[in-house]
């Protein structure tokens, strides 16, 4: 087999050294009977040819974004990230490094840690921010624990423009811990209203802007309610490009800004590995999850970096950590940090204003279509459209004619009473062409 | 390393400096077209102050992370013998499969009509590791190991409670040998921990569980191949006598290397056990992640397995038994079915994103997983065939064993008297009162180019220092890793305790102070933050 | 570089033996599957003895590559002011873009219906190049600056043929600070090579090129800008008198990074230049190669270009200049339409792979050339554009104009007085009588962490270290060059020659024996040859 | 742009330092009017995401080679190149580092270069090889002017069996030195019919095996004729991988052995680039073209490598140079030693015999086409077929059914007078089902 160096004289050899008579010998403290006698009965050993001829088949029966007129959004965002942010991440020093345990042979995975952490909490204008989290909803889910901790409550509230698969991943979570969530009913654009649930046992509120529908918030009120009621402020995202051009929760004085970093850096992936981001403000820190490289200094003074603050992590101690994330998200990190190297404030603001303007455009086009209304009056790339009749009907047959257009909000949240919703976004990889296309397939269909 | 070249560089080894130190706000490495500008939808919400993002033209970019990375040690550099992170070979052709338009270009929420091939690999993968734990059910979507076993306690958790007993029975069992993440996952899953010593031999004895048992325990989480790097002879046993009591078997498969092929832990009486694709089946760790945790599950706790699901409708007949059909995003058929042959023949899948209606005890995350890891799993089980698979648990453990018996006269081997598994444990006992501490050869390991050793886990041995070569290292490395370990071994008898304090001296840097960073935290980059008095590569 | 430890690792820096010491006849990287095995039809002509060829396993293979090519300096590491060269920054994007499948898994001779999208790549980029040089025609299929040559002079054999000179012209002038190529390329022509003596101001003068002139005379070979770094003031002038004397003038074009955007060779009376798209284009060096040495022709040389032509047809009403069209691979459109619209919007292209019928005076290899030059050639122009491209040639002069003022005080600079183009020439004349030479300066940049700058070259200069930064630098990595290099000079005159003298003792190797490896060649691993008495890396 | 740092601060910074007004100073010595005051009328500067489109849609004009049922060789290789040879050449190191220059930080390319040179010679069973020339038609090229100097003799002999390409290219190099070509009528199998041409004035008689017909040649007697005529018998070839299964040249007594390497490493790049292989005898070295790395020590006695015989050069040795090459094939070659090393002895047995298998499948299966002919006898991977009726057109109608069938003698060498006569390839990238398509098209083209 290609990938094993051993010879079978290699192995006589071996074990002779070792002193047994055969490899099942080295198996000897398995139970009698679980030791299997035969192969297990799947494929043999196949060459590259054959796997990946297999592989390509299979990515076959898929419709790539990149030849369909492309809607979608929701929670992952199809942009266009250069050549050399792939092509750095998969270098062997990179790709086949592990966690970063002996610093003085991973300066170069331990630097760029430290340069992510530094322009997540310049991007979202927080204090500090951790090396990753699996991904934005889980990131959500732990700010939820966090939150209980620093406050000792239990409760926490959401607003209705949260996505619901952060909801549902965050109940699945905090209600094994005893925390009780409440989840306010879905809404285009009143992230306010979770402050009415406030009270004495609220440990957080957590809103979402762009929220879910892609309606943009100012939060500064939700903040002070939050505050003066006790409970922390926490702001989650799906799309931080979108702070290239927006205020971000930072600057609404949020506690504690969570969300989805996939956009930069990282490909669509049907969904994972994406890359959670996570930032908190320097009183926190021992509260707060997942890894943290910090700056230090070698025997000659020479200046280094270093994984640190690990009291709080499981690997120290152990059920009383603030998480049991071990694993996290290191190479869609290095591709952020790449991604957003290239890009520097200047990128960034461009390329935010370029998604801005193809959501405009295509929230005027769809708009002129007759029958349909767009509901999101304050929103970055993302709206949300009301449709005549059963939104995932026509998200089904516009996909039939090379049209994603989106995502119907009964697919995300069946209870939500809103069948005749869609979501739908634009970003720099859709052309006028595409919108054209877009407009016109729905006016057919509709009609 | 300190060098008193002009340049800062020492040779090849470039210095490097921060982003923050050589781009500046107006910079960037990528070409974007003018906005037409005309009027927002923002509604007054624009961003006000600056963010103070460097940007870096696209060379200096290339250059930055190119520097970065010669910083790093790496599997595709040398031996990287980390105890219980299975640091084997990363074949480029699952890089290259992973990447494929259709996979790498889709989105999860499109459509089922268009993802068809994304779901045939998801219960393909499903397919080939229920057929080799040897279990019914396996949920796909836990991001990483730690992830996996939050997953299967919370399916225990809800198996409890379906038997209306979640309340009575909070009691997890743990092993003082666990990985930290064993008790951070009971405790996260709202369990107390309960610890069972460790015992002179390394393993679980039943008679310590049996010790424990009682009408509150919930279950017990045991590592399995351990983490000592042993076979828990008498799992059998404690799986009997866990499930007579009423509770679980949460078995952690992160040394699944060890085994795969040669033992399904499904005949080991396991209830739920994660699978770290990113060790065992060697999706890249890539300095820290992405991973992937999918957990296969017992009949007992299938029934509970988190949505996503996957459902093969109408089921090709007779090829699905029915009663398991749709269990976590899982592909169940037991009947031995060629991975090459489409499942799919027979109709097409669909999704089932939402609990409503079923015993699933709620959602691990958006979406449905880690894709990317799923097509580089596939490929490389593909590659090696069940044929293959076997002798890869084979060559783990003879090279660990074969590390084992070279170093054995040199260094004390707590449980050296047998045979170990894929990894060989040491401590450093011998060396301790010569002054020389795991730590130091560690350091000095470093020096003379290798990644070493896990060093001081287990924690039930002293100075442990768990060695985990893998199977894709040939006899020559491990021979040159041995005459290594002896030759420091040497120095440390000969006295010579200040050489291991120096060490390391050859590295990118000397030995770094974790002290001063803990007591001192510098998280971030700040403009104009005052400086702390390190010496800084050459601008 | 020697080294103490025990696994000849240096920290980082890996040892590696040569795949025979390592690998054996029967190690494999390749899974294949088992021949059936049925008669053959080699007519009892297989194979005999064995190969003796190693193989390695895939993992084995990947970090022998790995290691070695972290012994590697490269343009990703840093400056590498090769002079001559144009070591500038090779985008990711070509190379994603030349291994798109539509280009990458095409042969050469599928039938023409199937490879139209290629042929348009060769239409597009020869619009660029002739655009951008002012010139009527390209010939594309030279591979590589030399073979360019090669194609420019024949060229001219073959216009002389037709006017019935070839036996009488035969000489070629070339001026004596000329690249070594351009006499062997002019003998390989079969013209007998007469060589301009140079001058103090490193320029060809005109009186010196009347001076020659004769009825013989073929043509002469120019670079412009020329070795020194500078541009041939009187380039004009000289085109004049070679023309006017019955020669064609072949202009070295590997220096045209300097004037792309700024100056048309077409302009300045050239007859053929051969444009390196792995110097000013970008494509990557790799080590050595490959190139691409596509060949611009004036409208004397044109219809001499050799086959492939590229023929479209039906020609787009009125957008070809009739005349013009099939010369060489080459799209003559002058009518400067976006390189964005398909030319072949108005018809398909055919291709022309004989020369009956023809001027053309033959071929110059198998196939069309070396199309995954061109399609990261066309890919890079479109990024600049052309007012990227003008940039580029200012920003390389602007660059190593830098370079000259900061070094000019502390070394020698024999053309200092003036301005130079991309690459600035500084010689050894200051510090030889102190006892370090240009060679010792090079080698003592090695530790400093840098790639030396051209030595001895061009000849016409004693000791020459010829700089050339390119574009792809910023400012800062210029400033820690040049204070490396004044660091370099203080140590001369503090008369430190032995520190020059041991240089590198921070490269992966010590200086090495050129002298002994071409007194004693060994090229070739042979099993059981007797040792060379060489240290070796530890196998 | 993207590729270019300086700010404009920077140059006005820098042109301030070097005491010019504006840019333009520094290019006084350009004579009058000819420097440019315009932009050239090109297109301006472009994002990468739309370069990469533009390329893309350029791409998808094209027929790629696996979308089709693929049975064309005559000198170009498909053949699977594992994963990590093209991960591997990508590497910074390798794919941005020049020619190795300064040995001292260059060990990676020079090793890798003595590496291939040992496996050239051992493959092709001569005693010593280059580090690579441009291609197989330039190195067969380069071959006969070597012969030349070597016997100083003026005449070239090619055999019937030469792929035309590389005659042609021969020839357009030699007859410019005033170096004779006698090129022999085209023949499926005739490589000996060479010898009759030889006498006191050939250089070398040029052959090839397998030749471009798919024969497979015993070429001792012609070495013999050769030696004894005081004539270099020159041995090419396009398909390297036939020799894990036939002799080889070098076997034979060839003086020369050169040919094409694309077929290990390098994918099938619509022709270029590509690795000319080049070997020897010893005794010939100093006549060699093209650059050549040698084991030395450096100054700690530690063994190195390094380019040498430098002076057959053009950069020492000027007009009487070997050859003018200077840069050749690195990437390739280094690809080709990738592949290779991936092989090893076993592997390459092994691929050699799936390919012949396919070509005897193949052939088998055409010949069964009634009207259909197969003309070689003793082949590796390619035969000549002939046809009823003119091969290109039917080489045209298979195509636009999806098959590529290979290619007419016709359009090679129009003059060969076989109009009639195709050859076609098989390698281990043609499935069983491919070779069924291909018979079964042809019936149906010729009925
Ligand atoms: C024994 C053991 N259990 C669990 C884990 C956690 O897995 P992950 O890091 O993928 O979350 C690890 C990984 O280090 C481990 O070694
Ligand atoms: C001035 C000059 N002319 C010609 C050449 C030859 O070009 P190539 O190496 O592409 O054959 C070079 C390359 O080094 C050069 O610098």
């Amino acid at each position: 087999m290609r990938y094993l160096p051993l010879t079978d004289a290699d192995r006589e050899q071996m074990l002779g050294v070792i002193g047994a008579k055969s490899v099942d010998d080295l198996y000897k403290d398995v139970p009698g009977g679980a030791l299997l006698k035969d192969l297990i009965d799947l494929p043999r050993v196949q060459g590259e040819l054959e796997v990946h001829r297999h592989m390509q088949r299979l990515a076959e029966k898929n419709t790539p974004a990149g030849r369909t007129a492309f809607f979608l959004g929701a929670g992952a965002y199809r942009h266009h990230v250069p050549a050399s942010v792939d092509h750095l991440i998969q270098r062997s020093e990179f790709l086949t490094a592990y966690t970063p345990y002996q610093p003085e042979i991973a300066q170069g995975t331990l630097q760029a840690l430290y340069e992510f952490q530094s322009q997540v909490a310049m991007l979202l204008d927080m204090e500090v921010a951790n090396a990753s989290m699996y991904d934005g909803s889980t990131a959500c889910a732990e700010a939820a624990m966090m939150a209980a901790r620093v406050t000792k409550r239990k409760k926490i509230a959401f607003s209705g423009g949260v996505h619901p698969h952060y909801i549902d991943t965050a109940r699945t979570a905090c209600e094994a811990l005893g925390l009780e969530i409440v989840a306010l009913p879905a809404a285009v654009d009143d992230e306010a209203a979770v402050t009415k649930s406030l009270g004495a046992d609220v440990a957080a509120v957590i809103v979402q802007s762009p929220n879910v529908f892609g309606t943009i918030t100012d939060l500064t009120k939700i903040g002070e309610a939050a505050r003066s009621a006790g409970a922390l402020m926490v702001a989650t995202f799906t799309e931080c490009v979108s702070f290239g051009l927006i205020e971000p929760a930072g600057a609404y004085g949020a506690d504690i800004v969570c969300g989805e970093g996939q956009s930069i850096g990282n490909a669509l992936n049907f969904g994972g590995p994406y890359v959670g981001l996570f930032a908190t403000k320097e009183k926190y820190i021992r509260q707060m999850p997942g890894r943290v490289a910090g700056e230090t200094v070698d025997a000659d003074g020479q200046r280094g970096f270093v994984l640190t603050l690990s009291t709080r992590e499981q690997h120290i101690r152990r059920e009383k950590a603030t998480s049991n994330i071990c694993t996290n998200s290191g190479l869609c990190q290095l591709a952020w940090t790449i991604h957003m190297t290239l890009l520097g404030e200047q990128g960034l603001k461009r390329l935010a204003h370029l998604n801005h303007e193809k959501a405009v455009a295509l929230a005027d086009a769809l708009g002129k279509v007759k029958g349909v209304e767009v509901l999101t009056n304050r929103f970055f790339n993302e709206i949300a459209i009301r449709v005549p009749g059963d939104a995932q009907k026509i998200v089904d047959t516009l996909a039939e004619q090379g049209v994603i257009a989106g995502v119907a909000i009964s697919r995300l949240n069946p209870k939500a009473g809103m069948d005749d919703i869609l979501i739908t976004c634009a970003t720099e990889m859709n052309t006028d062409a595409d919108i054209a296309a877009y407009a016109d397939a729905l006016k057919k269909v509709i009609a | 390393m300190k060098t008193d070249t002009t340049s800062g560089n020492r040779g090849l080894l470039q210095a490097e400096p921060l982003i923050f130190e050589t781009g500046h706000a107006t910079g960037t490495g990528v070409d974007l077209p003018e906005p037409k500008g005309g009027k927002d939808k923002l509604g007054g919400l624009a961003r006000k102050a600056a963010l103070d993002l460097p940007g870096l033209s696209e060379p200096e970019t290339m250059r930055h992370f190119v520097r970065l990375s010669q910083k790093n040690y790496a599997i595709d550099l040398g031996l990287f013998p980390l105890g219980s992170c299975t640091m084997k070979h990363n074949p480029r052709l699952n890089e290259r499969v992973a990447r494929l338009e259709g996979f790498a270009d889709l989105h999860p929420l499109q459509p089922t009509s268009t993802i068809q091939g994304a779901l045939e690999v998801m219960d393909e993968l499903a397919h080939w590791l229920c057929t080799m734990t040897g279990m019914p059910a396996v949920a796909l979507s836990p991001k990483a190991g730690a992830h996996g076993e939050f997953c299967g306690m919370l399916a225990i958790k809800a198996a409890l409670e379906a038997r209306g007993e979640a309340e009575t029975r909070k009691r997890v069992l743990v092993p003082s040998s666990a990985h930290g993440t064993n008790p951070a996952t009971a405790a996260a899953a709202g369990f107390t921990v309960d610890e069972i010593p460790a015992r002179d031999d390394g393993r679980v004895h039943p008679e310590d569980v049996k010790a424990k048992l009682g009408p509150d325990v919930a279950g017990i989480m045991i590592t399995n191949p351990n983490t000592c790097g042993l076979f828990e002879r008498d799992v059998k046993e404690i799986a009997d006598l866990i499930h007579t009591a009423g509770g679980y078997f949460y078995c952690d498969g992160a040394n699944y290397n060890a085994i795969v092929g040669k033992v399904r832990p499904g005949d080991l009486g396991v209830d739920a056990m994660h699978i770290n694709l990113h060790k065992t089946f060697s999706t890249p760790h890539g300095g820290g992640g992405p991973g992937a945790g999918p957990t296969v599950l017992s009949a007992a706790l299938a029934p509970f397995a988190p949505v996503p699901h996957i459902l093969k409708r109408p089921p090709p007949k007779g090829e699905v038994p029915s009663e398991a059909r749709g269990r976590g995003a899982s592909a169940t058929s037991r009947s031995g079915r060629s991975a090459a042959t489409s499942p799919a023949s027979g109709g097409g899948y669909e999704l089932r994103e939402h609990t409503d209606g079923t015993q699933a005890f709620g959602r691990m995350c958006a979406f449905h997983g880690q894709m990317g890891m799923f097509t580089r799993a596939l490929a490389y089980m593909m590659s090696h065939g069940s044929d293959g698979l076997r002798q890869v648990a084979e060559d783990a453990v003879l090279n660990a064993n074969y590390l084992l018996a070279r170093l054995k006269p040199h260094f004390s081997a707590p449980f050296g008297d047998g045979p170990c598994m894929h990894e060989a444990l040491l401590d450093d006992s011998s060396i301790k009162p010569k002054g020389v501490e795991t730590i130091d050869m560690a350091k000095a390991l470093l020096d003379e180019g290798y990644h070493p050793f896990t060093t001081y886990f287990p924690l039930v041995v002293h100075g442990a220092m768990l060695i985990e070569p893998t199977e894709t290292e040939p006899k020559r490395e491990l021979d040159r890793f041995a005459d290594v370990m002896i030759a420091l071994a040497g120095r440390v008898n000969a006295g010579d305790v200040e050489f291991f304090k120096q060490a390391p001296k050859l590295a990118p840097m000397r030995r770094l102070d974790e002290t001063r960073a803990a007591r001192q935290p510098r998280l971030r980059w700040k403009r104009g933050q005052n400086d702390s008095g390190a010496k800084v590569a050459a601008e």
